[in-house]
C-alpha cells in the first residue's frame, strides 16, 4: 500500500495526470535508475548516442579497439585513483613512464643489458620516483602537488638526458609481439588493463593495507590514532603509482617498438580526469576503481566515438567537455 | 489565520515536523519561546533536539509547520535570514575557522568597516570588550588554532552576543567545559535574561536545567513529550520523561582493584607541556585525572598512548617496558586511548559505523588473506548490540546522534580487551542513560581485570568512578589522592596547587 | 677569448628535427672554434621570446632562430634587432614578413607536402580513400603541410578524403586514430601522416588490423622512418636535411660577424628529398639527420 | 637573561662547543631566519646563487626580462590563486586566455569590430567562462576539478573553431606599441602585473568579500553560518580568475603581435604551481599575494638564471625539479 502510495506521490510530484499504471512504470524507472551507480548513467548514455549514431560503434572490433586505446591512461589512472583516494595527488605518472621506458630502451641498446634485466630495471626506476615521492610527501611534509611536481620535471629531464633526446628503436621481436598476441580474440594490452582493476580493487576492498586508504583519506589523524602506520602506506601508495606507470610504459613501448622521451607528456591530465569523473573526490576518502573503470570508458568511448563519426578535430574538445558537464551531472552522488 | 496568542511578542512554533528520506526526525512538535525566560530542552541523544533548533536558526529547512516571530510568520531561509531577524544558534559542535584570527572568526560575515577598508582596529576593540565580557582574556588577534575546547566554546559565545540577539539558542554550550567555565556562560544567560531575550538551553547536565530554566521542555523520538512551566522541577521527574519509564541512579562504589601492577609511568614529560608525571595503575584499578581545563591531562595521556612523543620518562606495561613511539606500538602493547575530539580524531563522520570499529582490528579481521564485508558489518552489528548503539552501522556516522556517535567511539577500542584503557571526556553531550551505560562499562571493564584512566572536566563523574585521581595543575602533577581522600574540595585545591609556576600570559599567535 | 658567442634560440630539444639542426650547429661552431648559447622553448613561443631576451642580455654575436611558430616569430625577431643582433632564421620566419633578417633557411614545407601527396595519389592510381593525420592544430608546419596536400588534393578530384583527425605529432595518438578509422572506414587506401612519427603510428595500426596493403607516407625523413620504408612498413617520407642547415646556419652566422656576410642570399629553400621504398637503399639517415641519426 | 640561555641552548643544540659570543651571533642568525617568510628564504638562496654563478644575472636589464617574462604567468597565478583560496581549482585558466586572444583578434578582424570594443568582448569572453566554472561548481555541486576541465575543454576548443585552427595575427599598432612602451624605464606589462597583484592583495585583506575568502576556505560550512553568501563569492571569485586569464592574453597578444589558439596551453602547471610554491595549499583557506608572488619569482629566476648558465635544455627540468624541492623545504610553514 505505502508502495502504492510512493508512486502517486511521485506521479503527482512530475506534475503529470498519470494514470495509475503509468505511475508505476515511472516508478520502476525511476528505482532502476536509482540503482544504476553514478557514473556509469553517463557512460551508458554516451554508447546510446554513438551507436544510434555510427554503424561501426558497436562492433567486437570497435570495442576492442577502444579497450587497447585507453589502456596505458587506464593502467596510469589505477595508480592515480589510489593517490587521490589518499587525499594526494601525482603530476608525475606520464614522466615516470617516460624515464622507465627510457632507461629500459636505453640500457638494453647501448649497454647490451639482457632485455628482461633491463625491464625490471625499468620497472624499478618507476617504483624509485614513486618511492621518492612518497618520502617527500610523507617525511618530507611537502605538499603531494609540490613534491610531484618536480619529480615531474626531474623525470622528464632525465627521460630527454640519457639518449640526449633522441627515441630509441628496436626492442626484441618476441616482445614487441606481445603487443599483438591475442588470447581467445583478446589483445593482451586489455586482459592486463583488466587484471590490473581486478587486483587492485580486490586489495581496496578485501586487503587490510588497501582498505586503510579509505581511512587515511577520511581522515588521517583518525587513521593514525587507530594504529595504521599512515606514513608506510602511504609510500606505498606512491610506489604503486610509479610501478603501474613503468607497467603502461612497457606496453606502449610494444606496441610501438620504440621508447620516446616524451612520450606520456600529455597524458596526465586525462589521467586524473579519468578517476575524477568515476566519482572520485580529490580531497580524498572516496572514489574506487569501478568508478574509474567506468570514467575510463566515458572517455575512451567519447574519444572513439568522435573519430568514428568524423567530427572535426576543432570541435572535438568542445563536444567532450560538454559531455563531461552532462555524464557528471547525471552521477547524482556527486551532487551532493 | 493566527490567533490572538500571535499577537504577544515571543517565538511560536507550531507543527514543526523535519524528515530525512523516510525517516522522520521531528513529528509535528509545538513550543514557544517568550522573552526573559530561559526555556530548558532536555532529550535523550537523537530526541531531535538539535534538529528543533537548527530549523529556528534557519540552518535547516522544516518539512512541514510554521513559525510566528513576534507577530510576524517567520521563515528563515538561511542562517542570516535568522540573525536579521535576531535569533542566534551557539552551535553544539564548535564551528570556528582556525586559521582565521579570534576577531576575525567573532565578525565573520559582517566585518566592520571604514574608509573603504576593513576596520581591524574597532573590531579588535569589540572582541576584546565582548571577550572581557566573558572573562577571558584572549588576544583578540591571535589564531583560534592552538587555543583549548574552552576558550573556542566561550568565542563561539562571544560570536553570537555581539549580534544583539532578542532570541538565543545554546545547544549544550557546556559540553566540554569545567564548572569554572560553566559559570561564567550561566552568568551571561542571567544577564540576557534580564535583557529581555528569550533563551533556549540545552543541556544534559540536569543540574544546570533545574538551576536556569524557568521552562522546561522533553523531547523523545522526535515528539515533545513533556513540559513544566512551574519551576522546580524535580529531577528524577526529568529523568523520568527523558527515558519514559522510571529510572534509578544507582551510585555504586567501584568494586576493588587487583593487586598486580599493570602500568607503570616514570618521570613522563615533554618540553613545554607537561612533566614529572609519574604513577602505577593496578588491573582493574579506575585512575581519574582531574585538573582544570588547559591542565594538559590530554597531552600526557596522548604520549601514553603513542598519539604525541614524549621527550623523558618511562612506561611499563605488565612490567615489560613500552616504547609507545606512535599508537600503533601503543596498541601492540596494549594501551588505547579514544580521544577527546570525536569528531576530529576519533571517527570518520562519513564513514559507515561498522568500518569505523573495525578499522585498528582488521588485521585479525582476515580469513583467508581478505576481508569480508560480511566479517565487517558482523563485528559492527556484535558491537552495536553490546553497546546499545542506536542507529544504523551501515551509514556514516555523522549522521547519528552525538550520544551514539560516542558509543561507537567506546566501541570501536573495545573490539579486543586492552590491557589500559584511557578515555579522555568519556561522556560530553551523552545524555543521562547512555551516560550511565558508560559508567557502566568502564566499571566492567575494570572488573574484568583492565586498567583504565579516565580524564574528566566533571568532578563528579571523575569522583564517582575512580578509584584514585591523579589532580594536575599547569601540566604538572600536583597530587594523588584515595577515593577517600577525594572531595570536591581536595580536588579542588590540588586543581590550582601550581598555578604561580606558570604564567598566566596568552602565548602570541 | 674575444670570439663573441653565438645565441641559439630553438623550438625545443625533443624533436629529431630541432635535435639535428642543434648537432649541426654545435659541428660548425667546433670546425670554426665559436662557442654556442643553446635555449630550447619546449614549444612555447611565448618561452622562446623570453629566452630570446635572456640570450640577448649576455650580448651574444648573432642569433640562430628556430621559432615555434611563424606567427609570434617577428616578436623575437625585433628584440634581437633593437638591440642590434643580426639574425639568421631556420625553419620559420615571421610570417608578416616584419623584422630584418640576415637571411633565412628553410626546407619549403608546402611543397614538400604537395609533392609528397601527388606521389602518393598516383600510387593510388589517381582514386580511392585516404586519411590525414594532422600535428597540432594551429601550428605553422600543420598548417603548410595541410596546405600542400589540399593543393595536391586539387588537381585529382577522385582522391576522397575520408577522415582529418588530429595526432598532434605524436606517434601513439596516430596508432589510436587510425585504428578509429580504420574502424569506420575499411576500405582506406593510404594516410598522409604530416609527420613521420604519425605516419608509424599509422602504418603500425594497419599492420594490427591486417591491413598490409595500406599505403603510409610522412615527412621529416627520420632514421626510423627510413629503416620502416626499407621493411615496407611504410612507403614515403620527404626528407628534410636539419643537420646541413643547421651546419649552415652557424657559418654564415660567424660570416656575419666577422663581417663577411654581404653575399649570404636573402632566402636559402632546401629541397626536400623524395625517399620511397625504390630509392631508400640509396640515401643514409646521417646525410639528413647528422653523424648522430646513425645509433637512433 | 632568558635571552641568554636560549642562544646558549641554541649553541648547545647545534652540538658546537661556541663561545658565548660565537652563540650570539648564531641566534641573530637564527631569529633572522625566523623572520623572514617562508617562501622567500628559498627566493634569496637562488637569487645568490645565480649572481654568484652569472655576471649578468644582477643587472637591471635582465631583472626587467624575469618581470616580463613572468606577466602572463603572474597575472594568471592571482586568479588561480583565489580559486586555491577557496579551496576550488581553475584547470581552464590556459584556455580562456585563449578563446579571449582568439576572439578579439577574430572580432576585430575578420568583422571589422573597433578593436576597443573586440577587446571588451575579449575579456567579457573571459569573464562569462569564469561565470560558468562558478556556476557549475556552485549551483550545478560538480567538482571544481571536473567542471574547470570541461570548459577547458570546450574553450580550447571554439580557440581553434573560430578560425578554424589559423592564428590571427596584424593587431592595430599602437596596440603592439604597449609591449615595448616604458613608464620611467618600467615596461608596462611589469607595471600591469604589479598593479593586478596589488589590488587584489588589497581586496583580499582589506574588504569584507575579499576576506570572505579564507573564511569559505577554511571552512564553507562555517562561513556559510556566518550568513556569508559563499555562492556568489566562489562565482566571484571564478569570474575575476577568468576576467585576469582575458588580461594575460591581452598582454600576450601585444607581445607577440598575434592570436594563437593554442597560446596559453602549457601555462596551465606552471600557474598552479607558482601559486603552490608560494605557500598556497590546495585544500583551501591559506595563502595569499605575497607568498603567490615570491613564487612565481622563483620559477620566473629558475629559468631565467638557467639561460643566462648555458645549462642544458634537457638537463634543465632536472635542476628546476630539484630547486622546487629545496625552495620549498626551506618553508618552514609548509612543513606542518
Ligand atoms: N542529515 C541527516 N540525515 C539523516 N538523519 C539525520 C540527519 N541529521 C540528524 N539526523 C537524525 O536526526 C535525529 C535527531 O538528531 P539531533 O542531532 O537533533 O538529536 P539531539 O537531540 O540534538 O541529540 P544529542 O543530544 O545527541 O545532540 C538523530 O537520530 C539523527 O541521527
Ligand atoms: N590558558 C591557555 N590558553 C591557551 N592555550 C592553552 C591554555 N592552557 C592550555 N593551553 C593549551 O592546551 C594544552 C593543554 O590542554 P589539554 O587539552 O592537554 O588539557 P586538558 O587538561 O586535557 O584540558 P581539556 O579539558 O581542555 O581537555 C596545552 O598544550 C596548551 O597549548
Ligand atoms: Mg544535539
Ligand atoms: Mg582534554
Amino acid at each position: 500500500m505505502s508502495e502504492l502510495n510512493n508512486n502517486v506521490d511521485t506521479a503527482r510530484a512530475a506534475g503529470t495526470g498519470l494514470t495509475m499504471g503509468a505511475g508505476r512504470l515511472f516508478g520502476v524507472i525511476r528505482a532502476v535508475y536509482g540503482a544504476i551507480p553514478g557514473p556509469l548513467l553517463g557512460l551508458i548514455l554516451v554508447c546510446v548516442v554513438f551507436s544510434w549514431l555510427s554503424p561501426y560503434f558497436l562492433t567486437t572490433r570497435n570495442f576492442i579497439n577502444i579497450f587497447s586505446q585507453v589502456s596505458e591512461i587506464g593502467i596510469m589512472a589505477a595508480g592515480a585513483a589510489l593517490v587521490i583516494l589518499i587525499g594526494g595527488i601525482d603530476l608525475s605518472v606520464g614522466a615516470v613512464l617516460a624515464v622507465s621506458l627510457m632507461v629500459n630502451a636505453w640500457l638494453y641498446r647501448d649497454f647490451g643489458v639482457p632485455f628482461v634485466l633491463s625491464t625490471l630495471v625499468g620497472l624499478g626506476v618507476g617504483a624509485l620516483v614513486g618511492f621518492v615521492n612518497g618520502i617527500l610527501s610523507t617525511y618530507g611534509r611537502i605538499q603531494p602537488f609540490v613534491a610531484t611536481l618536480a619529480t615531474m620535471s626531474a623525470c622528464s629531464g632525465i627521460a630527454l638526458f640519457v639518449t640526449n633526446g633522441g627515441p630509441v628503436t628496436g626492442f626484441p621481436e618476441w616482445f614487441t609481439a606481445l603487443a599483438t598476441i591475442r588470447v581467445a580474440g583478446i589483445p593482451l594490452e586489455m586482459i592486463i588493463l583488466v587484471s590490473v582493476y581486478l587486483a587492485v580493487a580486490f586489495w581496496l576492498n578485501f586487503r587490510p593495507t588497501g582498505r586503510a586508504l579509505y581511512a587515511i583519506g577520511g581522515s588521517e589523524e583518525v587513521a593514525r590514532l587507530s594504529g595504521i602506520d599512515t606514513q608506510k602506506v602511504k609510500i606505498l601508495v606512491y610506489v604503486i603509482a610509479g610501478l603501474l606507470a613503468a607497467l603502461a610504459g612497457l606496453i606502449l613501448g610494444a606496441r610501438l617498438d620504440s621508447a620516446h622521451p616524451t612520450a606520456g607528456a600529455g597524458d596526465l591530465l586525462s589521467v586524473i580526469a579519468v578517476v575524477v569523473i568515476g566519482g572520485a573526490s580529490l580531497s580524498g576518502g572516496s572514489g574506487g576503481m569501478f568508478g574509474t573503470f567506468i570514467g575510463l570508458l566515458i572517455i575512451g568511448v567519447l574519444r572513439n566515438g568522435m573519430a568514428l563519426l568524423n567530427v572535426s578535430p576543432n570541435l572535438q574538445p568542445v563536444v567532450i567537455g560538454v559531455a563531461i558537464i552532462i555524464a557528471v551531472m547525471l552521477d547524482r552522488r556527486s551532487q551532493r | 489565520m493566527f490567533d490572538a496568542a500571535h499577537s504577544e511578542p515571543g517565538l511560536v512554533c507550531r507543527k514543526i515536523v523535519k524528515s530525512y528520506g523516510s525517516i522522520e526526525v521531528l513529528k509535528s512538535v509545538d513550543l514557544t519561546l517568550r522573552p526573559g525566560t530561559v526555556l530548558g530542552l532536555i532529550g535523550e541523544n537523537g530526541a531531535g533536539k538539535s534538529t528543533f533548533n537548527n530549523i529556528i536558526a534557519g540552518v535547516v529547512a522544516p518539512s512541514g509547520g510554521e513559525m510566528v516571530l513576534d507577530g510576524a510568520p517567520y521563515a528563515p531561509q538561511s542562517p542570516s535570514d535568522a540573525l536579521a531577524r535576531g535569533v542566534a544558534l551557539i552551535h553544539q559542535e564548535i564551528r570556528l575557522l582556525p586559521e582565521l584570527s579570534v576577531a576575525e572568526n567573532l565578525f565573520l560575515g559582517r566585518l566592520p568597516m571604514r574608509g573603504g577598508r576593513v576596520d581591524r582596529a574597532s573590531m579588535e576593540e569589540q572582541s576584546h570588550a565582548v571577550l572581557a565580557r566573558l572573562g577571558m582574556r584572549i588576544d583578540p588577534r591571535r589564531r583560534v588554532r592552538g587555543l583549548s575546547m574552552a576558550r573556542q566554546q566561550g568565542i563561539e559565545i562571544a560570536k553570537a552576543l555581539l549580534r544583539d540577539p532578542r532570541y538565543i539558542i545554546f545547544d549544550e554550550p557546556t559540553a566540554s567545559l569545567g564548572e569554572a567555565d560553566a559559570a561564567l556562560i550561566f552568568e551571561q544567560i542571567y544577564r540576557l535574561r534580564e535583557d529581555g531575550a528569550g533563551v533556549i538551553y540545552v543541556s544534559h547536565r540536569l543540574d544546570e536545567i533545574t538551576t536556569l530554566a524557568d521552562h522546561v521542555a522533553c523531547f523523545r523520538d522526535g515528539n515533545k513529550v513533556a513540559e513544566w512551566h512551574r519551576m522546580p522541577v524535580a529531577k528524577q521527574d526529568l529523568i523520568n520523561a527523558m527515558v519514559g519509564r522510571e529510572f534509578t541512579f544507582e551510585h555504586h562504589a567501584p568494586q576493588p582493584s587487583g593487586d598486580r601492577i599493570a602500568m607503570r609511568v616514570d618521570g613522563l614529560g615533554r618540553d613545554g607541556a607537561f612533566g614529572d608525571i609519574s604513577f602505577t595503575l593496578r588491573q582493574g584499578e579506575i585512575l581519574g585525572f582531574a585538573g582544570l581545563v588547559g591542565a594538559g591531562r590530554t597531552d600526557v595521556v596522548r604520549a601514553i598512548a603513542g598519539a604525541d612523543r614524549a621527550d623523558t620518562g618511562t612506561i611499563e606495561v605488565d612490567g615489560v617496558k613500552v616504547h609507545a613511539v606512535s599508537p600503533k606500538a601503543a596498541i601492540a602493547a596494549g594501551i588505547v586511548m579514544v580521544p577527546e575530539d570525536r569528531k576530529g580524531l576519533g571517527l570518520n563522520l562519513d564513514r559507515a559505523a561498522a568500518a569505523n570499529i573495525t578499522l585498528p582490528w582488521e588485521r585479525t579481521l582476515q580469513r583467508f588473506g581478505m576481508i569480508r564485508p560480511s566479517d565487517v558489518s558482523e563485528m559492527g552489528g556484535a558491537q552495536r548490540d553490546r553497546f546499545d548503539i542506536r542507529g544504523r552501522m551501515g551509514l556514516p556516522v555523522g549522521s547519528m546522534s552525538g550520544g551514539n556517535q560516542q558509543k561507537v567511539l567506546l566501541a570501536k577500542w573495545l573490539v579486543r580487551e586492552p590491557k589500559v584503557f584511557i578515555v579522555d571526556e568519556p561522556t560530553r553531550g551523552v545524555d543521562v542513560g547512555a551516560k550511565m551505560a558508560i559508567y557502566e562499562i568502564i566499571r566492567g571493564l575494570a572488573a574484568s581485570g583492565i586498567a583504565v584512566i579516565v580524564v574528566s572536566s566533571e568532578l563528579e563523574e571523575v569522583l564517582g568512578l575512580s578509584h584514585r585521581v591523579l589532580v594536575m595543575s599547569e601540566g604538572r602533577q600536583t597530587g594523588i589522592l584515595d577515593r577517600k581522600d577525594a572531595t570536591p574540595e581536595s580536588v579542588m585545591a590540588l586543581a590550582v596547587g601550581g598555578k604561580a609556576v606558570r604564567p598566566q600570559l596568552e602565548p602570541s599567535a | 677569448d674575444s670570439k663573441p658567442v653565438i645565441g641559439v634560440s630553438v623550438a625545443d630539444q625533443k624533436s629529431l628535427f630541432y635535435i639535428a639542426a642543434v648537432d649541426g650547429m654545435r659541428a660548425a661552431a667546433e670546425d670554426l672554434g665559436y662557442e654556442l648559447n643553446v635555449q630550447a622553448a619546449n614549444n612555447n613561443s611565448r618561452q622562446q621570446i623570453d629566452q630570446v631576451n635572456n640570450l640577448l642580455v649576455q650580448q651574444i654575436g648573432a642569433l640562430v632562430f628556430i621559432s615555434q611558430d611563424s606567427t609570434a616569430a617577428a616578436a623575437g625577431v625585433k628584440a634581437a634587432n633593437r638591440s642590434g643582433v643580426p639574425v639568421i632564421a631556420v625553419d620559420q620566419r615571421p610570417e608578416t614578413g616584419s623584422g630584418d633578417l640576415v637571411t633565412y633557411i628553410a626546407t619549403d614545407s608546402v611543397k614538400a607536402a604537395r609533392d609528397l601527396c601527388t606521389w602518393m595519389f598516383g600510387q593510388m592510381g589517381g582514386k580511392g580513400q585516404i586519411a590525414i593525420l594532422k600535428g597540432v592544430l594551429g601550428s605553422t608546419a600543420e598548417i603548410q603541410r595541410t596546405q600542400g596536400c589540399e593543393e595536391a588534393l586539387a588537381a585529382h578530384p577522385d582522391i576522397e578524403v575520408v577522415a582529418i583527425q588530429t595526432a598532434n605529432w605524436d606517434e601513439n595518438e596516430a596508432f589510436k586514430a587510425t585504428q578509429n578509422i580504420l574502424t569506420a572506414h575499411p576500405d582506406l587506401d593510404a594516410v598522409f601522416g604530416e609527420s613521420d612519427a604519425m605516419s608509424l603510428g599509422a602504418a603500425k595500426a594497419a599492420r594490427q588490423a591486417g591491413r598490409t596493403d595500406l599505403i603510409s607516407v610522412g615527412i621529416d625523413g627520420f632514421p626510423t622512418q627510413l629503416k620502416a620504408i626499407q621493411e615496407g612498413l611504410t612507403q614515403a617520407t620527404m626528407a628534410q636535411i636539419p643537420y646541413t642547415m643547421g651546419y649552415m646556419a652557424v657559418e654564415q652566422a660567424v660570416k656575419v660577424i666577422n663581417g663577411e656576410g654581404g653575399d649570404i642570399p636573402e632566402l636559402q629553400y632546401q629541397d626536400a628529398v623524395l625517399v620511397t621504398g625504390d630509392s631508400v637503399g640509396g640515401v643514409n639517415a646521417a646525410d639528413f639527420y647528422g653523424p648522430a641519426a646513425n645509433n637512433m
